[in-house]
């Protein structure tokens, strides 16, 4: 068990993974001879040459495209698109093809690719380069969404993306490419559904994904100083949200908070309060509270910045407030 | 090319056409839904480059207006009846329809309705030969209006970039729905626009099933051999509107389309077989009444007896039947 | 006061804007000399010639970028993609252009386009023709959404789009263009925000936007038929949603059933029940009841089709069921 | 072009280095977040283009290297660092950053993060002036990596077809980020590529300001006259890294890097004044010292002075600050 960086975790999967089948490659802007924005193909270019990991020139809907025909005919693709806001250029792909095609041919034709990209907002990178795009893919069905928030999950589940016969959309995120985590040294597969629980707690159910995640987590640490017990759930997969590790938890503490880093207008936040609502109803003493971004683009000015989004802080001060205790 | 294959060939394209005509019928008494792209007057197009290419073997891929490319892949002229008849038996399974026809036994990679999708999707094809270091090829039909979406500049640039075994056929029939190719581009010979990314490329007459296969046969050879991509511009016309809620009048002027009636790809080939001699008039009529009788009697009845998807089974296909390998359940060592 | 067809008022509309003002112009593929798909436009490239009705080539992302950048100088483009399946393509000029100029100007460039398109289940299209993207676009900061459901609502709203200053996206239905309504022979101009009670009941209520109000007031009808008075809110406006109508509603009802023509996960039923759990919780007396499409791309065969899909009865049924009366 | 005009070019070229490499500092002290690319190397190719135009009349639009264009077009370098610093007072109100500056009042119709997307914004720029019947013309700085995406395609064939007053300047610095030109396009001279839009267009030294003015003069007369869209290649080098996360290096030679440094736009325009006569070396000097003075005793003190957005206004800006035309209070008739 060694500890690892989140960007190398996911160059570990790859590289295993490159090795394992030849028909497994990866492409993306600058990931090759370049190493990568994020290295999470470092070194790779080099051991397995210019037709396995490509760099593609800025054509994202294109090679997103390359990659579902590829994957159409037994290859595997990894295909990185530098940020998730790039990946706005790929949704005809995306969505109105290789999420859809499996289900067009009666289940013919499978299209395993695996699109990883970060979103989030990093710091201050402006309206451009801070959309929280996982509502858009969480939406569509015929794919599978998630998002692991700590090395190892970067590490184990892209590599079950990459053997999965689905098409998976791997979300990560800019802020936490430089997180360090254990990784366990032999190889190792996670599942791509299920929620886990990160931390337990009776009082409260603190509910997130990837940076909200390590927000939940922040805030329990908080909470636990004011003497409240917060359980935290992290989502690790979108689509669909684990109904049942929440109704457990629920059980628990009848008291949900949702933390999410998108606006709130049709997002995550929205998705897990009906899921709650449908599932938990009867659990609750009360309305599931949202700690959402606020609904603008991303403003460059740190402060706004701060203000658009949600952090520990908040989630705590929400948390409070819902027990009454604030 | 023997006489007997020439025959057979024509043979093809006349069930083909009546093919057609027969899902015009079916769709004026509703048993086929949803839109209806037909392809009478390019059948040279399809027959003529995929007569060449191997089918089965190599990949095709093509948009909505998919009927004739999938039958001359080798799929079940009985299966694509069925399929818009929206049958079980049908080669998507009913969940399809016309624009997404899908035979992947039969290397026939699907319709799509998203007008310049399939571009990357068949520089994906060529990728996956390329990996898999086969002497396969993948052949994308198309029509000129899809050469203004951006994938087309996106996938020719990479195609020619990586040298992949890809063939793009444009299919210029000079209208994208009610829009001339004049009014959408300035300019107008596709086979140019490629010069754009050092391309091989040319220009043949679509019309002509024999100038088909000689062009092809040059642009097969060089994908073939492993040259790169080829993009072969085909110079056509659809006899009937784009869709079954379009005349194909209003924005063509009859006598344009009476020019282009007679050049009407199986005449003109019906024709030059009478005069070589290897057919009458007589074999030709025979051979039309056999294509109709066997829609008639056996393609038809098929799709109409044909269950229709069972309904609980609705969900089905969304994603893998098997949830195995999505949960982390590999065979950890194995592929 | 006149009946006119759902095409005819945005005809009317088009016309009529199209005369007010000279930088008013309308672009998409085949609207100009074909007379447009749906109508929308017919006659008019005629009566303004062809710099202001405009044929586009096949190019959904630069065609919607080219009303953008018109706006950016004062025009008020109204673009027309044909399904908005389509406008997938048009995302990233959409969502991260045009929605984000005005902010990221700091107000200084507005946006003043307006998107007209065509979603939802038609009749057998198939998976790539009948995508319900309105979650998309409600879902991000900066866009106006709206779905006028009548003839009345699509001639007012459309009018009031090309004067308002910002993006508005109108969501129109492949299978409403035919439906015939009341339409005020005066000129006049709707809200782009709040819904409006389209039917008056106690009993219980049901929500819905664009096609799904059609089955809400058909299951209005058949419910009364069983003693049961169904009030019928519209959305009209996706973003935001109202909620004050809705929580004057619950008041009287305390009984919501949500009806909404996409599938479920980050759907609009999601956004719609998070807003009723944070404004109107304490108004229900039990959780408030889903009916959307199921989470499969949309399949060609006609029973399944219909399968995949809500309608007037299966409201109905849930309503029933809802009350304890099935 | 006159004596003092040379001269004030100069000035203005040498300013904008220093401008440059005065944010790169303030970066590294974080006064400045986020992303930053900076455009030591190319300045003759903004300079050269935008000489020629009619600054705040004339609109020009570009990428994420913008600060440069921003300041030829007249916003005040203040505004400029301002947004930088992320204040009330920036171009953008501290709400853009650096790859977002905008200056409408100037015509500056800003900078955007995404690749190729000014394409087609650029393109409605033009399709606004036709409406208007004005003789402004659009210009549209992108690099040579944007045309790679499909907008850049699709925009070209419009802009030729529709025949838009827009000028397209492509600055050819070999490079997207790591990436080399020959390694992700077969075509590599970028003018030839518009030959499928039968578009005008032309290849220019873009190192030689006098080049790029002479090689500008005959692409904007084309614009300007109403003969359609012109691309304009202009061949230069970042003598930075990409954004300030890279060296620049690696992907890159020394030597490479080194023959450029020779032809430093700044320094070979500095040479051919003092060769003409019109400048001394010591005048250099003193307008160099100038630049830096003036950006050090004004333009940062400006920045930091500027009070920051105020919090309350987080929200102002995503629409209309009125929201009477939304409601749909129109002043009716009106326009
Ligand atoms: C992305 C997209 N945009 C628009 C359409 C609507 N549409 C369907 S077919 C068509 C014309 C295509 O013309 P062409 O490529 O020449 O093919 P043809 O029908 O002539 O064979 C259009 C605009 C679509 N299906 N997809
Ligand atoms: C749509 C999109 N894809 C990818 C990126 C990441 N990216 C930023 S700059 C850049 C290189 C652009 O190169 P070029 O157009 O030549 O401009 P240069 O930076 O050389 O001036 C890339 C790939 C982006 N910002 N937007
Ligand atoms: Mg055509
Ligand atoms: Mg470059």
């Amino acid at each position: 068990m060694a500890q690892a960086f989140y960007w190398d975790a996911l160059r570990r999967a790859h590289d295993e993974e490159l090795a394992n089948d030849p028909l497994v490659f990866a492409i993306g802007e600058d990931i090759g001879l370049p190493g990568g924005t994020y290295k999470a193909t470092q070194g790779l270019f080099e051991k397995y040459g210019e037709h396995r990991v490509i760099d593609a020139p800025i054509s994202e809907n294109s090679y997103t495209g390359l990659g579902t025909g590829a994957s159409m005919t037994g290859c595997r693709p990894i295909i990185e698109i530098m940020s998730v806001n790039f990946a706005l250029l790929a949704t005809d792909q995306i969505i109105n093809a290789a999420a859809k095609i499996r289900y067009m041919s009666g289940g013919q034709v499978a299209c395993p690719i695996v699109i990883r990209s970060p979103g989030g907002v990093a710091h201050q990178l402006g309206a451009q380069h801070s959309g929280r795009l996982e509502k858009v893919f969480a939406g569509t069905s015929g794919l599978r969404v998630v998002t692991p928030a700590f090395p190892a999950d970067a590490y184990a589940m892209l590599k079950t993306a990459v053997r999965c016969n689905d098409p998976v959309v791997i979300l990560e995120h800019e802020a936490i490419y430089n997180l360090k985590g254990e990784v366990p040294d032999e190889e190792h597969f996670a599942p791509l559904e299920g929620a886990q629980v990160v931390r337990e707690g009776s009082d409260v159910t603190l509910i997130g994904y990837l940076m909200s995640t390590h927000w939940n987590l922040a805030a329990a640490d908080k909470l636990a100083e004011a003497g409240i017990s917060a359980e935290v759930i992290d989502l690790r997969a979108l689509k669909p949200i684990d109904g049942e590790t929440i109704r457990a938890s629920l059980a628990k503490t009848h008291k949900a908070v949702i933390a999410t880093e998108d606006e709130a207008p049709v997002g995550m936040s929205a998705e897990i309060m009906a899921v709650i609502n449908e599932q938990c109803f009867f659990e609750l003493d009360g309305p599931p509270v949202r700690v959402t971004a606020e609904d603008v683009p991303v403003p460059y000015n740190e402060k706004l910045e701060r203000a658009a989004i949600p952090d520990a802080d908040r989630v705590a001060g929400a948390t409070r407030k819902l027990l009454g205790s604030s | 090319m023997e006489a007997a294959d020439r025959r057979r060939l024509l043979g093809e394209m006349v069930f083909a056409r009546r093919f057609e005509e027969r899902c015009a019928e079916a769709y004026h008494h509703r048993d086929i839904g949803g839109f209806l792209h037909l392809y009478p007057g390019q059948e040279a197009c399809a027959f003529g480059v995929q007569e060449r290419a191997r089918p089965a073997y190599d990949y095709v891929i093509t948009g909505y207006r998919d009927h004739v490319h999938a039958i001359k892949s080798g799929t079940d002229p009985k299966a694509v009846m069925a399929e818009l008849f929206a049958r079980e038996t049908g080669c998507s399974r009913g969940r399809g329809g016309s624009m997404h026809l899908f035979d992947a036994a039969n290397k026939f990679m699907g319709g799509y309705a998203l007008v310049g999708e399939p571009f990357p999707l068949a520089l994906g094809l060529a990728k996956g030969i390329q990996l898999q270091g086969t002497d396969q090829i993948a052949v994308c039909f198309l029509g000129e209006g899809a050469d203004n979406q951006g994938t087309f500049h996106e996938t020719m640039n990479m195609a020619q970039l990586w040298e992949l075994p890809v063939l793009f056929v444009c299919e210029n029939n000079l209208y994208a729905i009610g829009t001339s190719l004049e009014r959408s581009t300035p300019v107008h010979d596709q086979y140019k626009r490629v010069q754009a990314y050092a391309m091989e490329a040319s220009q043949t007459d679509g019309q002509d099933v024999d100038t088909v296969m000689a062009s092809a046969d040059q642009a097969i050879e060089h994908v073939r051999q492993g040259h790169g991509p080829y993009f072969l511009e085909l110079m056509t016309y659809r006899l009937r509107g784009h869709s079954m809620s379009d005349s194909g009048r209003g924005y063509r002027s009859e006598d344009e389309i009476k020019e282009w009636m007679e050049r009407d790809p199986i005449y003109l080939f019906r024709d030059r077989l009478i005069a070589e001699g290897i057919l009458t008039e007589a074999e030709f009529e025979e051979m039309d009444q056999g294509a109709q009788q066997r829609i008639d009697d056996e393609i038809i009845p098929f799709a109409e007896e044909s269950p229709e998807p069972d309904i609980n089974e609705l969900t089905r296909y969304v994603l893998d039947d098997d949830p195995g390998p999505a949960l982390g359940r590999v065979n950890e060592g194995g592929k």
